[in-house]
């Protein structure tokens, strides 16, 4: 396998800690993120998928735990300086169209936004020309650097968003529910472009999504998610023929898939946290079946995975 | 097989502040007792605005119907007064929406959300509207019912309460059900749960249904029938399988194939490129034209009609015309073409279509 | 359904190629928001007419004083309370000098020989009203408008420390607030009043000490909902600073709702001051405010309903003209209501 | 609920508090001595009567025996009615202006709501337009313009109404419409914006599609949800309006405490600025603490959540 | 009019109004209800006549209460409590009353030691009265060493011979000594009830018991009020209403719409009113004794006022026109006063006026005010002043400093003024640190007496403030008290003297006008007493007259 661009270890996002409506967002979860490969997060609404995304970027400070980005920890304390260039290596693309680009600001600014903070431009002219660059890259024309963003459609800002990440040239992408919010048939041009971007640039990519054709589309490894847990997480094809974990199973038995003969045979499987039947002592902890492939299972599980 | 609504040459505009929005510009369709009437299309392509004009919702000030009937037990319901309308609604068609955290009164406990339309149209007594309640919560598989008809919609789950909106959508035994993108707001767990009840109710009450959603997905699982819509016009309808496995509009080749399915690999998904047509100022000819690559140049302009490719199945593209030239539409799109009979690609066996 | 096969041109079926570029083409004009919210406010006639009379009214306030030519502050007691007298109106009844003494109504200008005319009249000191009214409304408005700035700067400031800092300084600061609600205001205001030497400007400091509450909790609460929006948590992985955040994403958002907030500060600063010259805590003579008049003139609207009228009507129609204007912006700036 | 409730208790009394120390600063700025007689007196005698009232005392020590004292629920005495008991004063001023107050609050905000509800259901149209100015014209006049202008026209030309004065409930039909116009006005503005917002919402929407008639939507489904803004701003309105109004009670030779207010302050009066401060405040936030328990009366998403906003 | 001090250079102080009458219908050959409507603009502060100091108060007490003498409808002391007149020793400092068969409303009898009480109280610091010391100190034998602490209340020049006789010991001869014996604080009060009641005493009706014409009731310490007829007073068959009721309107609008309606039977009129007025047959005028004037500073903060210029001053006194300002400002009634002493107050023993002693001083004459300007000014060696006038924040006062302004800026050139409207309380301590350039001031007198005005202003007066101080002029008003007190002739033609001193000669104080008032009064109610000092009216001889028909 490829080097780790990104290690999560034990991360812990808790909100409201020491209320009654403490709420563990994420609790406790390790993974490895590869350079250049797209890993997908998927699971149900309010999992903590989201949590994630924004736990490893920083936008909250983690309650425990580790992202460690090329050797660095990432959530240790940092001077400004040191936190700009992080900033500078990972960028985050949004869920939400509309809420996501500044209503008040022209295109221009909202793209040249990271050249700015970071001074990568020396003039004007320069920074005009890098964003009609980044517009292009994008497949949006010129013309629209003086527009404001109402005046785009729901896929023309999601890609808006997408040029406003690339402005400050990022190794490393989150991209949260980045299409959940467009049409189908405008996802593919976005699903398209970050393909595209991934492999002229090299980007790594956390893609996170609940659709799950689409992550298995563009994923080379997806993670399970459910309340704050990973379940399980392996090679993208591994997870969609031979998902272990009975959360998955239930997940991906009750994906609509936009053919008619397999809806009529398709038969929903319901997940039951409590059939997994833990007891009091048993260690619940993610276990490698096979190579990649990890389940959150005790040893007893572990042992019927094998068979 | 007795039609229950048939919408013929509707022709709305909304009247705002940037000026005329042409809505829908000739919408045509029929539903059947007892089938479910998927209809698809991006957003802005007119859904809700067709289904809201059956109802008579759309607000009264703005809207201008232009043309068209929309024919309901003989009569038509674009003609009858506010009065007659409002016997209509909740007791012949009643509506689900998308947002089911939103469609609940914040201040009524949902036993007298579920009361309110066999209090007003059943004519039933409290005790008697209280015991179909009842009745109607374990209809949709709420445990405890008694107690959970003095609760308030915030004590309820988001699945919960799409349950209770379509217990109240139920409550009259409609003829038709309108649902509005019912799931689109909900979990796929949750959704498949809700699709599966409505599937279970349908068959127990033999209502039609019309249901509107974006997901491909979704259609599969529940419809008979599809009508796709694209920029206030209805471009394809068929059955479930004609539309699915022997699309013939451009914008259904698009949006099937920009939909990978689990054994989709291609390195490139098909998109459909640019943007929605703007309905303030909607193209000459065919609305679809701009983001084709199947254009002719009549397409820019004349909008072209429904040309029939079965007896079920109609679809509006030059493309249909006798004097057309043949396209060969995208690949995942034949893909899907080979399994089924009547396309020109088929392959014979594979596939369970009928 | 309609196949109708008419016959067609032959190169009706050509292929073309439709510039993919062009399909992201937006074809509307580019409107900034403030433009299309102008845009969207000239549609609404009340609002139009509210800005027309509210350019009136503060152009007169300005040149009216200079229309005529008796001072404002001229006391000229050989021609007290004299009715209004608008030369070239007199055949319609109205404005012709006449005027209540005792029971009998009378010309009250050929009874004290007064030659010059009086537009508006005078009051008991013989004062131009006219000139007068326009110099106090030149007042109020001022003491209007500061006060409103005022409000709006500590409104602004405070609500956006409160709201984007949030946790403990924002706990902190939203229980001052509470217990500077739960001071009755008036108190404050009166006891702020006596305290300072009366003036413009202690009015104006009265008028702001409590005003800016409304302002700061709007203001968080705008804060609030945009500080977790997307577009400044994209801003934040870019890596911006505070000052950044809040000067280029945040107050431009909630600009709106300020200008809308500040045009309903000002009718009720000018009522406020309105309020003081009642209870005596008003200007110092010989100022006059809008308040000051209405004060002067209320008590004689039996015998003299001119020295009342003309200020009152020019106070009620800045109240409706600034809440009709923010009405209208409100509409208009509604994020809610998309074309 | 009772948790809540004590929590709300504490911070009330920290509330009051703080205002009683507040104004006793500002009070202690006041300019001008307390006795209207000082300067007639020889600097003895003035001595002796500041003695008396315990004016000499160092700042702190006659703050902390006026705590001490409200601690007790004892406001002190009166300077300007000599030896007066502050707590009867105020109380007895308080009745009249409460009268007024509620059935002002009562009618202002039963006619705001029909206006604004109007306005809401008939949104555009002349009826919108009539009573948007109705409303706007409540809150474009003085009061005190609008209270003489109901004096003359129904005491003096029509002769119908009692000029001034109290002389029992007849007397108080004219203070309380002159009062009532700013709770109309708020009520219609916002009962009408929150209709309009409400009108437009999903579960609005639902009602119809239910079949109900307009009558149902706007006040089955409607007006609850839409009463629930109002009531916080009606709060504050509340308070003002129970604790008196010194321009109409001036106007109307009402003897109510808003217009002692006033006097009290241009005379010095510490005991009974105090005493009225501290009633009003207290009122202002037992009328808050009621709104917030109000609130969940109408709102049931309030009520369980612990009636945190 | 009792000494309210200066009010706040305005016409409208608490004590001003009052007023009456109205009345039921129905005349004719009926008997008329004997009840009076009035109207007061103030609440009653304190009817504990050891407390009481304003207009409202001494008015009340006066019509509830009775001292030794009581002022008649001609506004003369004539005994009331008092048996006939005292005896008076030689020296003139020795007052023995007899005390008249008299009931407390409760029964019990008055006597010397309620008297004896009632002084001692008013004067005992603990008590707090602000008019007792101020009345006594000087005048009644130890009156100022109780003050000093180094005498003992029991030591006051007072004494109960027994129930009934009841021995005054003065300081000094005081010639006004007997009308002072009208005025409140030295009512007697009943010891026995008033130690009962404790605190509470003279709090509401009920905690008071009466020695007057009528009794309050319906008074609960704040609001308004009512007086019925007193059975009880010795003097009850001259009391003809059964019933004052009394309430409290500050809006002469309001007041004047309750007059027009009938439900009031006398409402004083501000300036506006009085002009509609004018021609209305039951207006009444009727001429106060406060004096209203400019008090000039010439220190202020340590540093010299222009006004510390003679020129300046007499420049000042002259430069506004009097006549316009009480005809035409204040419209009320009130005479340009070229005078300190008021008009229609005092008298000698012939009936003839102070006034017609004394002059006119500093009257209006532009010309003669811009020479004395432009002599000031050169000696200023300027020709821009500023000065600040300090006045009242009531309306009427602000209209007149608006005006006083105008006028004085037009008829001074190069004379700046600066207005400074401020609440009474605030005035006084201005006041009271001489930090003001002018002070628009008035004074109403206690007793009858020139020196009631004239005392104000000798060196170091608490109601001097002004910096003013002419020896010659302390002197004469010093020789009123000693060498000549007993010499009435020559005690009036000291204080002439000193009156040109202060008015003309040093010009320290310009007089504005003297205060009149404008009543509309229902022509139904007779005989209602008005008095220069004290207590402003008597209801004991008033009654309601059938109409006619
Ligand atoms: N700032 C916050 N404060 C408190 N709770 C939060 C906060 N942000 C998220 N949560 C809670 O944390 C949980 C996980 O939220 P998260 O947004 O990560 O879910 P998600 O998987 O992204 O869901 P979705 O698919 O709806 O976006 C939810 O229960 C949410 O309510
Ligand atoms: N009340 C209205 N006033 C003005 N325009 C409206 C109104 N309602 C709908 N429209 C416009 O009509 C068009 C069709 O809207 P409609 O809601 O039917 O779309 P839809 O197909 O349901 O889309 P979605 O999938 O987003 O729900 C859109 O362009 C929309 O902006
Ligand atoms: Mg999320
Ligand atoms: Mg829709």
């Amino acid at each position: 396998m490829a080097e780790k661009l990104l290690e999560i270890k034990n991360l812990k996002q808790y909100f409201n800690v020491g209320t009654k409506n403490e709420v563990r967002a994420v609790d406790d979860i390790t993974f490895d993120i590869y350079k250049g490969e797209t890993l997908g997060i998927v699971g149900e609404s309010g999992c903590g998928k989201s949590t994630t995304g924004r736990t490893i970027i920083r936008l909250y400070d983690a309650t425990g735990g580790e992202v460690i980005y090329d050797g660095v920890d990432v959530h240790a304390k940092k001077s400004k300086k040191e936190l700009k260039a992080f900033n500078r290596k990972m960028q985050m693309i949004f869920q939400d169209p509309y809420a996501s680009l500044n209503p008040r600001m022209k295109v221009l600014d909202i793209i040249a936004e990271g050249l700015d903070i970071h001074g990568l431009v020396k003039n004007t002219k320069e920074r005009t020309a890098r964003v009609h660059e980044l517009l292009e890259t994008v497949g949006l024309n010129r013309e629209h650097a003086n527009r404001y963003p109402h005046e785009f459609s729901g896929g023309q800002r999601q890609r808006l968003g997408i040029a406003r990440a690339l402005a400050v040239e990022p190794e490393f992408i989150i991209a949260d529910e980045p299409i959940s919010a467009l049409d189908v048939s405008i996802q593919a041009q976005v699903v398209n472009l970050l393909k595209e971007l991934q492999e002229e640039r090299g980007l790594t990519y956390l893609f996170i999504a609940h659709d799950l054709s689409m992550v298995k589309y563009i994923s080379d490894r997806i993670g399970v998610m459910h309340f704050g847990k990973l379940v399980e997480i392996g090679p993208a094809e591994t997870i969609y023929t031979a998902p272990l974990h009975p959360y998955t199973q239930s997940l991906l038995s009750a994906i609509p898939l936009p053919d008619p003969a397999y809806e009529r045979s398709r038969v929903r499987k319901s997940y039951d946290s409590t059939s997994h039947k833990y007891l009091q002592d048993e260690e619940v902890i993610m276990r490698e079946v096979t190579p990649g492939h990890f389940v959150l299972c005790s040893q007893r599980e572990f042992d019927s995975f094998a068979k | 097989m007795e039609k229950i609504v048939e919408v013929k040459n509707l022709e709305l505009s909304f009247h705002t502040f940037a000026g005329e929005v042409k809505a829908i510009q000739g919408v045509n369709f029929e539903v059947f007792k007892g089938e479910t009437l998927a209809i698809v299309g991006e957003s802005g392509s007119g859904k809700s605005v067709t289904t809201k004009s059956i109802m008579r919702l759309l607000p009264k000030s703005s809207t201008e119907y232009k043309n068209g009937e929309i024919l309901f037990g003989g009569r038509d319901l674009l003609k009858i007064s506010e009065k007659e309308m409002q016997k209509v609604r909740g007791k012949d068609i009643s509506m689900i929406f998308q947002d089911p955290m939103t469609s609940l009164n914040p201040t009524m406990t949902i036993g007298n959300q579920i009361m309110e339309p066999l209090l007003k149209h059943q004519k039933l007594s409290k005790t008697e509207a209280r015991k179909k309640s009842i009745e109607l919560l374990t209809l949709v598989g709420m445990p405890k019912p008694e107690m959970r008809l003095k609760q308030y919609p915030h004590q309820f789950s988001g699945g919960q309460r799409q349950r209770i909106v379509i217990a109240v959508a139920l409550a009259c035994n409609p003829k038709l059900l309108i649902a509005d993108e019912p799931t689109t707001a909900l979990d796929v767990t949750i959704q498949a749960q809700i699709l599966e009840l409505m599937k279970d109710l349908q068959k127990k009450i033999d209502t039609a249904i019309i249901f509107i959603t974006h997901d491909l997905g979704v259609v599969a699982n529940v419809a008979d029938r599809v009508a796709v819509m694209y920029g206030g016009r209805i471009v394809e309808v068929g059955t479930v399988d004609e539309v699915f496995y022997n699309p013939q509009h451009p914008y259904t080749w698009g949006l099937l194939s920009s939909m990978p399915s689990l054994d989709t690999s291609e390195e490139k998904l098909y998109a459909i490129p640019g943007t929605p047509p703007d309905l303030l100022d909607p193209p000459k000819g065919d609305a679809f034209a701009l983001r084709s690559e199947y254009a002719m140049k009549i397409d820019l302009e004349q909008v072209p009609p429904l040309f029939k490719v079965s007896e079920t199945h109609y679809a509006a593209t030059w493309l249909l015309h006798p004097d057309a030239p043949q396209v060969d539409p995208p690949v995942a799109v034949i893909e899907r073409m080979k399994r089924f009979p009547g396309s020109r690609y088929y392959e014979g066996n594979a596939g369970g279509v009928r | 359904m309609t196949t109708n096969m008419k016959k067609l041109p032959k190169d009706s079926f050509e292929r073309i190629t439709i510039d993919s570029s062009h399909a992201e083409k937006i074809s509307k004009p580019s409107l900034s928001f403030w433009q299309d919210a102008w845009l969207r406010i000239r549609k609404n006639k009340a609002a139009i007419v509210s800005m027309f009379i509210l350019v009136f009214i503060v152009f007169m306030a300005f040149a009216g004083p200079f229309m005529v030519e008796h001072d404002p502050e001229d006391v000229k007691v050989a021609h007290a309370s004299l009715p209004p007298k608008i030369p070239g109106l007199e055949k319609l009844g109205i404005f012709d000098g006449e005027g209540k003494l005792g029971s009998k109504t009378v010309n009250l200008y050929e009874l004290k020989k007064v030659e010059v005319n009086y537009w508006f009249g005078t009051d008991s000191l013989g004062r131009d009203l006219f000139s007068r009214l326009w110099k106090g409304t030149q007042i109020s408005l001022l003491i209007a408008f500061v006060a409103a700035i005022i409000d709006v700067v500590i409104g602004v400031i405070y609500g956006g420390i409160s709201g984007y800092y949030g946790g403990r300084t924002d706990d902190v600061m939203q229980r001052i607030v509470e217990v500077l609600i739960g001071v009755p205001t008036l108190v404050i205001v009166i006891l702020m009043i006596m305290i300072m030497d009366p003036g413009i400007l202690s009015i104006i400091i009265a008028i702001s000490i409590t005003g800016w509450i409304g302002m700061s909790r709007i203001v968080r609460g705008q804060v609030l909902k945009y500080k977790t929006q997307e577009f400044v948590l994209a801003a934040k992985t870019l890596g911006a600073s505070d000052t950044r955040i809040i000067s280029k994403h945040l107050l431009p958002n909630i600009m709106a709702i300020i200008v809308i907030n500040m045009m309903f500060t000002i009718p009720t600063a000018i009522f406020f001051e309105a309020f003081l010259s009642f209870i005596g805590l008003g200007l110092q003579a010989p100022n006059a405010s809008l308040g000051t008049l209405i004060n002067d003139g209320y008590k004689f609207i039996e015998y003299q309903p001119h020295i009342l009228f003309f200020p009152a009507v020019v106070i009620s129609l800045l109240m409706i003209a600034f809440n009709l204007i923010g009405d209208g912006l409100r509409d208009a700036l509604d994020p809610k209501m998309k074309d | 609920m009772a948790k809540y409730i004590t929590k709300r208790v504490i911070y009330m009394f920290l509330s009051l508090f703080l205002i009683a120390s507040f104004t006793f600063v500002l009070m202690k700025l006041l300019p001008g001595s307390p006795l209207a007689s000082a300067a007639k007196l020889s600097v003895e005698q003035r001595e002796v009567v500041y003695e008396k009232y315990g004016l000499n005392d160092p700042i702190p020590v006659q703050y902390a025996r006026y705590m001490g004292n409200l601690a007790k629920g004892d406001f002190g005495v009166s300077f300007q009615y000599k030896n007066a008991d502050v707590t009867t004063l105020i109380v007895k001023k308080l009745k009249y202006s409460a009268i007024l107050g509620s059935q002002a609050l009562i009618f202002g905000t039963l006619i705001g709501i029909i206006l604004g509800m109007i306005a809401a259901l008939k949104q555009n149209t002349v009826w919108d337009y009539g009573s948007t100015i109705i409303a706007i014209l409540g809150i474009s006049i003085p009061s005190f313009v609008f209270a003489v202008l109901l004096q003359y026209v129904f005491a003096v030309w029509l002769g119908v109404l009692p000029v001034g004065l109290w002389e029992g409930w007849k007397s108080s039909i004219l203070p309380s419409i002159a009062l009532a116009m700013g709770p109309i006005a708020i009520a219609a503005r916002f009962i009408r914006t929150e209709m309009i917002e409400v009108l437009s919402s999903d579960y609005i929407l639902l009602a119809k599609a239910k079949g109900a008639n307009w009558f149902e939507i706007a006040f089955k489904h409607a007006f609850r949800n839409a009463l629930i803004p109002l009531i916080t701003v009606l709060g504050p309105v509340a308070a003002g309006l129970l604790t008196g109004s010194l321009v109409v009670e001036q106007i109307f030779a009402i003897p109510g405490i808003g217009e002692q207010f006033v006097k009290s302050i241009n005379s010095n009066d510490f005991a009974v600025i105090m005493g009225t401060t501290m009633f009003f405040s207290v009122f202002l936030i037992v009328i808050i603490l009621i709104v917030d328990i109000l609130y969940g009366v109408i709102d049931p998403r309030i009520r369980l959540s612990g009636g945190s906003k | 009019a009792c000494g309210d001090k200066e009010e706040a250079g305005t016409t409208e102080p608490v004590k001003d109004k009052e007023e009456d009458k109205g009345t039921t219908e129905e005349p004719a050959n009926e008997e008329v209800a004997q009840v009076l409507n009035l109207i007061e603009t103030a609440e009653i502060p304190s009817i504990d006549s050891s407390i009481s100091e304003d207009a409202v108060g001494f008015n009340v007490l006066n019509n509830i209460m009775e001292g030794l003498y009581r002022l008649d409808q001609d506004s003369l002391p004539v005994p009331a409590m008092a048996d006939g007149e005292p005896e008076i020793s030689e020296d003139g400092l020795t007052y023995t009353f007899k005390i008249r068969d008299a009931q407390w409303s409760d029964g019990t009898p008055v006597t010397a030691h309620d008297f004896v009480y009632a002084w001692q109280r008013a004067v005992d610091p603990d008590t707090g009265s602000p008019y007792g010391p101020y009345l006594m100190a000087g005048m009644i034998k130890n009156a100022t060493e109780i003050g000093e602490g180094t005498a003992e209340i029991a030591d006051l020049g007072i004494k109960a011979e027994d129930d009934k006789t009841l021995i005054v010991e003065l300081e000094r001869p005081v010639a006004y000594f007997l009308s002072l014996m009208s005025f409140g604080t030295f009512y007697p009060l009943n010891e026995e009830f008033v130690t009962a009641q404790g605190d509470k005493y003279a709090t509401n009706s009920e905690a008071m018991i009466y020695n007057g014409p009528f009794s309050l009731t319906d008074w609960d310490g704040t609001g308004n009020w009512k007086y019925v007829k007193n059975d009880k007073y010795w003097d009850a068959d001259t009391v003809k209403l059964e019933e004052i009721i009394v309430d409290v309107v500050k809006e002469t609008a309001t007041g004047v719409k309750l007059y027009e309606q009938g439900k009031k039977d006398r409402v004083l009129l501000s300036a506006e009113y009085a002009m509609q007025f004018a021609d209305d047959p039951n207006i009444i005028n009727e001429l106060e004794t406060s004096v209203f004037y400019f008090k000039l500073n010439q220190e202020r903060n340590g540093k010299a006022t222009p006004l510390a210029n003679a020129d300046i001053r007499k420049a000042f006194a002259r430069a506004f026109n009097k006549e316009e300002l009480a005809d035409a400002i204040l419209a009320n009634g009130s005479i340009a006063a070229n005078f300190l002493v008021a008009d229609d107050f005092t008298f000698d023993a012939d009936g003839k006026d102070f006034r017609d002693y004394s002059g006119e001083f500093s009257a209006y004459n532009v010309e003669e005010a811009q020479e004395y300007w432009k002599k000031g000014l050169a000696a200023l060696g300027t020709d821009k002043v500023e000065i600040e006038i300090l006045g009242g924040d009531t309306e009427n006062a602000k209209k007149q400093q608006e005006w006083f302004k105008s006028e004085f800026e037009r008829n001074l050139p190069g004379l700046t003024i600066k207005l400074k409207e401020v609440p009474f309380a605030v005035r006084l301590e201005l006041d009271d640190t001489s930090d003001y350039d002018v002070q628009s001031a008035g004074w109403g007198p206690d007793f009858q007496d020139p020196i009631s005005f004239m005392e104000l202003f000798v060196t170091g007066s608490p109601q001097n403030k002004m910096n003013y101080s002419n020896p010659e002029y302390d002197k004469l008003i010093e020789s009123t008290k000693t060498t000549i007190a007993t010499d009435p002739v020559a005690r009036f033609e000291a204080f002439a003297k000193a009156e040109k001193i202060l008015l003309e000669d040093d010009a320290g104080l310009v007089p504005q006008y003297q205060r009149g008032r404008m009543v509309l009064m229902n022509p139904a109610v007779k005989g209602l007493a008005t008095h220069p000092f004290g207590g402003d009216y008597s209801y004991k001889w008033t009654y309601m007259e059938a109409a006619e028909k």
